[in-house]
């Protein structure tokens, strides 16, 4: 088995909402519901101390957790600093240090 | 499934004097596919069909791969084109999918940019002295089939029917994306619901299996395909399309490109020998057909004579199934009887190891 | 005698076209090609963004036309509409001293988007199947069974060169967001994803409700437009987008897709243009005369639009348009000959 | 003689009590840290204990404070603690006057008018005064009933919620000073003798009730008493009342230069176990009075810490913004309690984290002065300009740490519990500091001037807020400013700036160098907080505008042209809710300077 053609088949990347497993997206939601409210505005990564020193992307990365694709996450947001410069621009309101916090928090730690 | 919006898609499908182009990978994967599609017409349908020895590769597989420049494969296009008018046609009827592909879309962009037609009939006279004349009617070798496809019906000795069962057989149809998704109005049925093959499944008593992975590619791909390092994304489309299909227990694939049916058929073997899944009964792997071997197969035509030993995964269950005789000992025997070697043992084709196929020179 | 005005349509804007003229002392006759009179709005279950019952706004309307002693004809169908004319498909004139056209639009037909399989799966449904559902307090899937996830697909018919609709139909958005509630309320446990290209919410508390609906009801807004639905095996309709906001591609099983229609210009549009005059927008909407003061004019005198005649409109705009029409048919009938 | 079997429920509760106070108290001694330890032995024979003393009786006592605060609360305190007090010692001096130097065992001195029925010699004066005494216990007792019932009559818009252990201790010491009351007037009445209370009650209660039903009485009374005392001697260190003694050695520890840490220690059992509840804390609490978020100020925090069912919730729903630890009449460090618990919750150390700090130095310019902007004040460029102008003005060359962006001074983290993270951010930024050779280093940020002063161990550089900077820039003449009266200004005092870091005069003098100061309602250590803080990761958008909104209207009350803060956060918060023009300190120096000859 497992015959070395010289090459290995691609993974999909594809979010699939059928097999992820939604219990720790549901968790974080049902803690902070206005997190359902981003629209996406990016205000949060553009602003982000974190962001301008790596690929650190908090909009995309709870975005992907909300879809329940953990893979990944929590190391992503160990690189926040949570210097709160994102909740003070966030044009929903949405408490991103708590988000920070949950995704941690559910994903890992504490 | 409500299908009757494949109604909206029509396309006229000349009835008679084709001009046949060849397919390079049917020709070398499947050759007896399109021997037994001349046959057809010619025998069975008493068409006139005129296979010409002169003309060449469309290098649609160089296009795609961003090898053959466009000025280059519209002046070899209509370099058919110009043999086809020679020769005395004016039907124009290609056996490759990507050919196909090719065709239309030249002739579109000939339509919509006049100045590229000027400019390839002169590159054409210049470089062989003939003169271009675009066919009146261009169709793929499947919809000239699916054309044909009651008078088949009504000749048919071998229903797509399970003959232990009485069950009609559940068919994968898979067309191939160059059909009609550049040019929904091209394909028979449109894009979403192209009716070719289904068409013919129908006629034949057979039953369509439509499953969540339908329109997706086979991987082939070109540039995915034919570099090493991308291959894996090839195989990783056929992969996401076996894994869609294998919970409706499907009989057969039946595909109308070429490359599909190459890819969907060894690509199974290559998945088994990677990560050891197998797909179909017993992992003996679904077995892909060509729409000219269902053809031929319905029409009672011997199944080593149509090349269905070229196969990776073996044809045998299917063959069982619909009740087809055929002698086991011949399955790799050529045209003259001499033996044409066989593949090394492998999960997809099963039937090798039963040592019938032991043949002696 | 009162001047006569033929308005074509009885659908709410038309009512209260008619209503307004009469009251500015005119004759109004309504043609409506229906057998009865509401339009649109009739079939509809609860309007945005108050949830408020479609037919507090039309049966008010039905009465006051009928208490007014308004000229209705229903049955009727407009063929032809010349200077001072109007022509039935019975081949009637009638004569007339100014036209309203309040035909209002079509819905956009979601077989064209065959990609979604509406009409070929069973649990494909339209915005408007939805809101019949709704009425009939039958809302289910094809099986009977309560869907535990929902999809709604914003834009079907609507800025899509695909199928020649490149405008706004502006009331889907907040039509997506309304099922959902209303899809929530009726099913709480079920997940509803909205899935848009845009969400527009453009006019006094939708955007309210679009908070509220992610907020207090959970409901997911995917930005990426479906690409593609396929049946699965237990009758379920798989869908295939992409998480724009994520950059990876999203594949899911859905008991329900819901398509937010859009609304596409009638096709009757352009035998009533070529034969009064009236010029028509590239959309096949009827082109106002300017899209300011003189929004309810059509390129023709004598000839007036109102409601989603001219492009897709809420409500409260064909109403207001409806009574603004009257006052500019009375200036032209009273002034402008 | 002084012995009889009603002592007993009272004998076993002092025993109980005095056991389990000293078991625990050589426990948390014990288990302190060697360096805690080695400062108690240290300060034990200096100045620090006679203090120590000296704020014993002050605040334990007397509990000037909560006079200070609210004089009737503080008479309530008072009178419950130096009532007791003097009960007990002038009961002692009485018995000793009985007695002369013959030992009286303990239950002797407390029940005394039980045992001096025999006595010859009475002495009227001590029954008098203890009878006084009683009397200004009992007000407080019942001063403490009315406040259970009415707490806005004590000044107090809401008072604490109990524990079971707190309740059963509560209704023990209620019953103490009624029963005392009534046992002593009923052996007044049967045996004669008693004060001006006692007696003349004796004296009633024979003329209501037949002299059988007293004396039949008598004995069972003293029972009760007993029972009360002894009831609440063994709820005592299980209930809030453990305060009246722990308060004790907690004035000594702190007079001995013992903190609280950034991990929990042992010390922090005397810091929590030394509240009263005397629910002050509720009453500073901006999250209770704005928002009505109650059980989660620092009395049911502490509270919960003390019972170990401390939740996340409770320990991270708090500004900090230090209102409550301000007027804390015991000196709780409440702030740092808070913080080293949610550590113990949320502190997670991870060696891998933040290492694209790996040789990161993004710091712009060379110069002895170092300007660390912070990562807020990224948000108000203003205060960037403004400062880009001061120092140009001022002819200082700059070495800009974070201009185009750098690493988080690590007070955020180290706010939310997570230390080791914050540590790293402490790490790197130390080492950015050192490299680039500066001695000062001034930020426009009040957090990160926090940090660096506490966390940060930055030896030979001085750290500055850029209102001591300027202040200073305006004292040494190298900037001077255009000032005029007509320019009104109120200041709102950033919370980590002013109960942070004490800085308080420095931006009011800069202000006043431009303009007219008006105060608004809170200010200096009273200030409010913005609501915005960074410590508090429960509160919503909507609550901290409503936070913010309370605030403003106070600073816009003054009638001040332009509001001024010094703080990025409190600039940004504000600016939210007010139409007012709201600028950084640094702005109006700016746009203010005396351009040079």
């Amino acid at each position: 088995m497992a015959t070395n053609f010289g090459f290995s088949i691609s993974k999909p990347r594809v979010i699939d909402v059928d097999t992820n497993n939604l219990k720790k997206s549901n968790e974080i939601l049902a803690a902070l519901p206005e997190l359902q409210s981003c629209i996406g505005c990016g205000s949060c990564t553009a602003s982000c101390t974190a962001g301008n020193l790596t690929s650190y992307n908090f909009r995309k990365v709870h975005t992907l957790v909300r879809r329940g694709e953990y893979a990944g996450a929590y190391e992503e947001m160990n690189k926040c600093m949570l210097c709160g410069k994102c909740r003070l621009l966030c044009p929903r309101g949405i408490n991103t240090r708590r988000v920070v916090m949950l995704i941690k928090k559910c994903l890992g730690d504490f | 499934m409500r299908r009757s919006n494949w109604e909206d898609y029509q396309k006229s499908i000349a009835d008679d004097h084709y001009y046949y182009g060849r397919s390079c990978i049917r020709q070398n994967f499947f050759p007896g596919s399109e021997k037994a599609f001349l046959e057809i017409l010619a025998k069975e349908l008493g068409r006139d069909i005129y296979d010409d020895p002169l003309h060449s590769s469309c290098t649609g597989i160089g296009y795609h791969s961003d090898i053959v420049p466009l000025d280059t494969i519209m002046a070899v296009v209509a370099r058919q084109f110009a043999l086809m008018d020679e020769a005395g046609y004016e039907n124009f009827v290609t056996s490759c999918i990507t050919s196909f592909g090719i065709y239309t879309e030249i002739l579109s962009t000939w339509e919509e940019f006049p100045e590229t037609e000027e400019r390839a009939a002169k590159t054409l006279y210049e470089a062989t002295g003939r003169k271009l004349v675009k066919p009146k009617n261009m169709a793929h070798t499947s919809d000239v089939i699916f054309h044909f496809r009651k008078q088949i019906a009504e000749k048919m000795c071998r229903p797509l029917i399970n003959v232990t069962t009485g069950e009609p057989l559940r068919v994968v149809e898979h067309i191939g994306c160059h059909y009609a998704k550049i040019f929904p109005k091209k394909g028979i049925g449109g894009s979403e619901f192209p009716y070719v093959l289904a068409g013919m499944i129908e006629s034949w008593g057979g039953e369509v299996v439509d499953y969540p992975e339908r329109r997706h590619c086979c991987g082939f791909g070109f540039r995915n395909y034919l570099v090493q390092a991308n291959r894996g994304y090839s195989v990783a489309n056929s992969q996401k399309k076996l894994d869609s299909m294998a919970p409706y227990r499907p009989d057969f694939i039946v595909c109308n490109c070429p490359g599909c049916s190459m890819f969907l058929d060894k690509w199974q073997y290559t998945i088994a020998e990677m990560e050891g899944t197998t797909y179909g009964e017993g992992g003996q792997g679904i077995p892909v057909l060509t729409y000219e071997e269902m053809a031929g197969l319905v029409l009672g035509y011997d199944p080593w004579q149509l090349g269905m030993q070229m196969h990776q995964v073996d044809v045998e269950p299917l063959l069982n199934k619909m009740g087809v005789q055929y002698d086991p000992t011949t399955k790799y025997l050529g045209k003259n009887g001499k033996y044409i070697g066989k593949p090394a043992a492998a999960a997809v084709n099963n039937c090798n190891d039963v040592g019938l196929y032991e043949i002696k020179v | 005698m009162s001047k006569r005005v033929v308005v074509v349509g009885g659908g709410i804007s038309g009512m209260q076209t008619a209503l307004s003229l009469k009251s500015l002392g005119f004759e109004p006759l309504i043609l409506e090609q229906s057998r009865q009179l509401g339009g649109k709005v009739a079939d509809w279950h609860l309007l945005f963004p108050s949830f408020t019952p479609a037919e507090e706004v039309t049966v008010p309307l039905i009465r006051a036309v009928r208490q007014n002693g308004i000229l209705v004809r229903l049955g009727c169908k407009v063929v032809s509409i010349e200077s001072r004319r109007v022509i039935l498909c019975s081949g009637e004139r009638i004569d007339c001293d100014a036209v309203v056209l309040c035909s209002g639009s079509t819905l956009f037909d979601a077989t064209i988007k065959e990609e979604y399989g509406y009409g070929i799966y069973d649990n494909v449904y339209t915005s408007a199947d939805i809101e019949k559902m709704m009425n009939n307090e039958c809302v289910a899937t094809a099986s009977g069974a309560a869907p535990e996830r929902i999809a709604i697909l914003h834009c079907v018919g609507s800025r899509d060169e695909k199928v020649c609709q490149r405008h706004c139909s502006k009331v889907c958005c907040i039509t997506g967001v309304k099922q959902a509630i209303e899809l929530k309320k009726l099913f709480p446990k079920a997940e509803i994803f909205n899935f848009y290209m845009d969400i527009r919410m453009f006019g006094p508390g939708y955007e309210e409700l679009y908070r509220q609906a992610q907020i207090d009801y959970n409901i997911h807004f995917v930005r990426g437009r479906i690409s593609e639905a396929s049946p699965l095996m237990d009758g379920r309709v798989q869908i295939k987008a992409e998480d724009t906001l994520t950059g990876r591609p999203l594949r899911m099983s859905v008991d329900m897709l819901v398509l937010m229609i859009g609304m596409r210009a009638n096709d009757d549009n352009a035998f009533l243009s070529s034969s009064s005059g009236a010029e028509l927008a590239p959309n096949g909407f009827f082109k106002s005369r300017n899209s300011f003061v003189d929004n309810v004019l059509s390129t023709k005198d004598g000839i007036f639009l109102a409601g989603t005649v001219s492009s897709p409109k809420t409500i409260g705009q064909s109403l207001n348009e409806a009574t603004t029409v009257a006052h500019r048919v009375a200036e032209y009938l009273n002034y402008g000959n | 003689m002084f012995y009889s079997h009603f002592c007993i429920p009272f004998i076993v509760g002092t025993v109980i009590l005095f056991v389990t106070i000293l078991y625990r108290y050589v426990m948390w001694i014990a288990d302190l840290p060697k360096s805690d330890k080695r400062l108690i032995v240290k300060g034990l024979f200096t100045t620090a204990t006679l203090r120590s003393i000296w704020e014993t009786i002050r605040e334990s006592l007397l509990h000037v404070s909560i006079f200070k605060r609210n004089a009737l609360l503080g008479y309530m305190h008072c009178s419950l603690a130096f009532g007791w007090f003097l009960l007990i010692v002038v009961g002692w001096i009485e018995t000793t006057a009985y007695m002369g130097a013959e030992f009286v065992p303990l239950q002797g001195h407390v029940f005394f008018r039980y045992f001096a029925i025999g006595i010859d010699n009475h002495i009227v004066t001590f029954d008098h005064i203890m009878d006084a005494l009683l009397l200004f216990v009992l007000s407080g007792v019942a001063l403490a009933w009315f406040k259970r019932l009415k707490s806005k009559h004590l000044g107090m818009r809401k008072t604490t919620k109990h524990t079971i252990g707190d309740r059963i201790a509560l209704s023990f010491l209620w019953f103490i000073f009624p029963t005392r009351l009534v046992a002593e007037s009923i052996t007044a009445a049967v045996y004669g003798g008693g004060g001006f209370v006692t007696a003349n009650i004796g004296a009633a209660l024979n003329n209501i009730l037949p002299a059988s039903l007293l004396t039949g009485a008598f004995e069972p009374i003293w029972w009760i008493y007993s029972c009360a005392l002894g009831g609440f001697f063994i709820a005592m260190p299980h209930s809030r009342y453990m305060h009246i003694f722990t308060e004790v050695p907690l004035i000594f520890l702190r007079n001995y230069r013992l903190r609280v840490r950034q991990s929990q220690s042992s010390y922090d059992n005397f810091q929590v176990q030394a509240c009263s509840r005397c629910g002050i804390c509720i009453d500073a609490c901006q999250l209770q009075s704005q928002l009505g978020h109650n059980n989660v100020q620092s009395v049911y925090f502490l509270r919960d810490r003390r019972a170990n069912s401390l939740n996340m919730n409770v320990a991270s729903d708090c500004l900090m913004c230090g209102r409550c630890a301000d007027r804390c009449p015991v000196g709780i460090d409440l702030n740092s309690l808070r913080l080293n618990s949610r550590a113990a919750m949320r502190n997670m150390p991870n060696e891998r984290r933040y290492n694209y700090f790996n040789a990161l130095d993004r710091s712009t310019g060379e110069g002895k002065v170092g300007y660390f902007a912070g990562c807020m004040t990224m948000l108000t460029p203003h205060t960037l300009t403004a400062m880009q102008t001061i120092f140009t003005a001022a002819g200082e060359d700059v070495w800009w740490a974070d201009r185009d962006g750098g690493v988080c001074c690590g007070r955020p983290l180290r706010l939310t519990g997570e230390t080791d993270s914050a540590n790293k951010m402490v790490q790197y930024n130390t080492a950015l500091f050192r490299k680039h050779g500066i001695t000062t280093l001034v930020t426009s940020c009040p957090i990160c001037l926090k940090t660096f002063r506490e966390d940060y161990n930055l030896e030979g550089i001085e750290i500055l807020h850029h209102s001591q900077y300027i202040l200073r820039l305006i004292n040494s003449g190298k900037i001077s400013l255009q000032h005029s009266d007509n320019k009104t200004f109120t200041y709102h005092d950033p919370c980590e700036l002013g109960r942070g870091n004490g800085i308080y005069d420095e931006p009011r003098s800069v202000i006043t160098a431009i303009g007219t100061l008006i105060e608004p309602k809170h200010h200096h250590r009273d200030s409010l907080c913005c609501g915005s803080s960074l410590a508090n990761t429960v509160i919503s958008d909507s609550e901290q505008i409503t936070i913010s909104s309370s605030l403003t209207l106070e600073l816009e009350a003054t009638g001040a042209k332009t509001l001024v803060t010094a703080c990025p956060l409190c600039k940004k918060a504000l600016g939210r809710t007010t139409q007012q023009k709201i600028v950084d300190l640094s702005e109006i120096v700016a746009t203010n300077l005396n351009t040079k000859p």
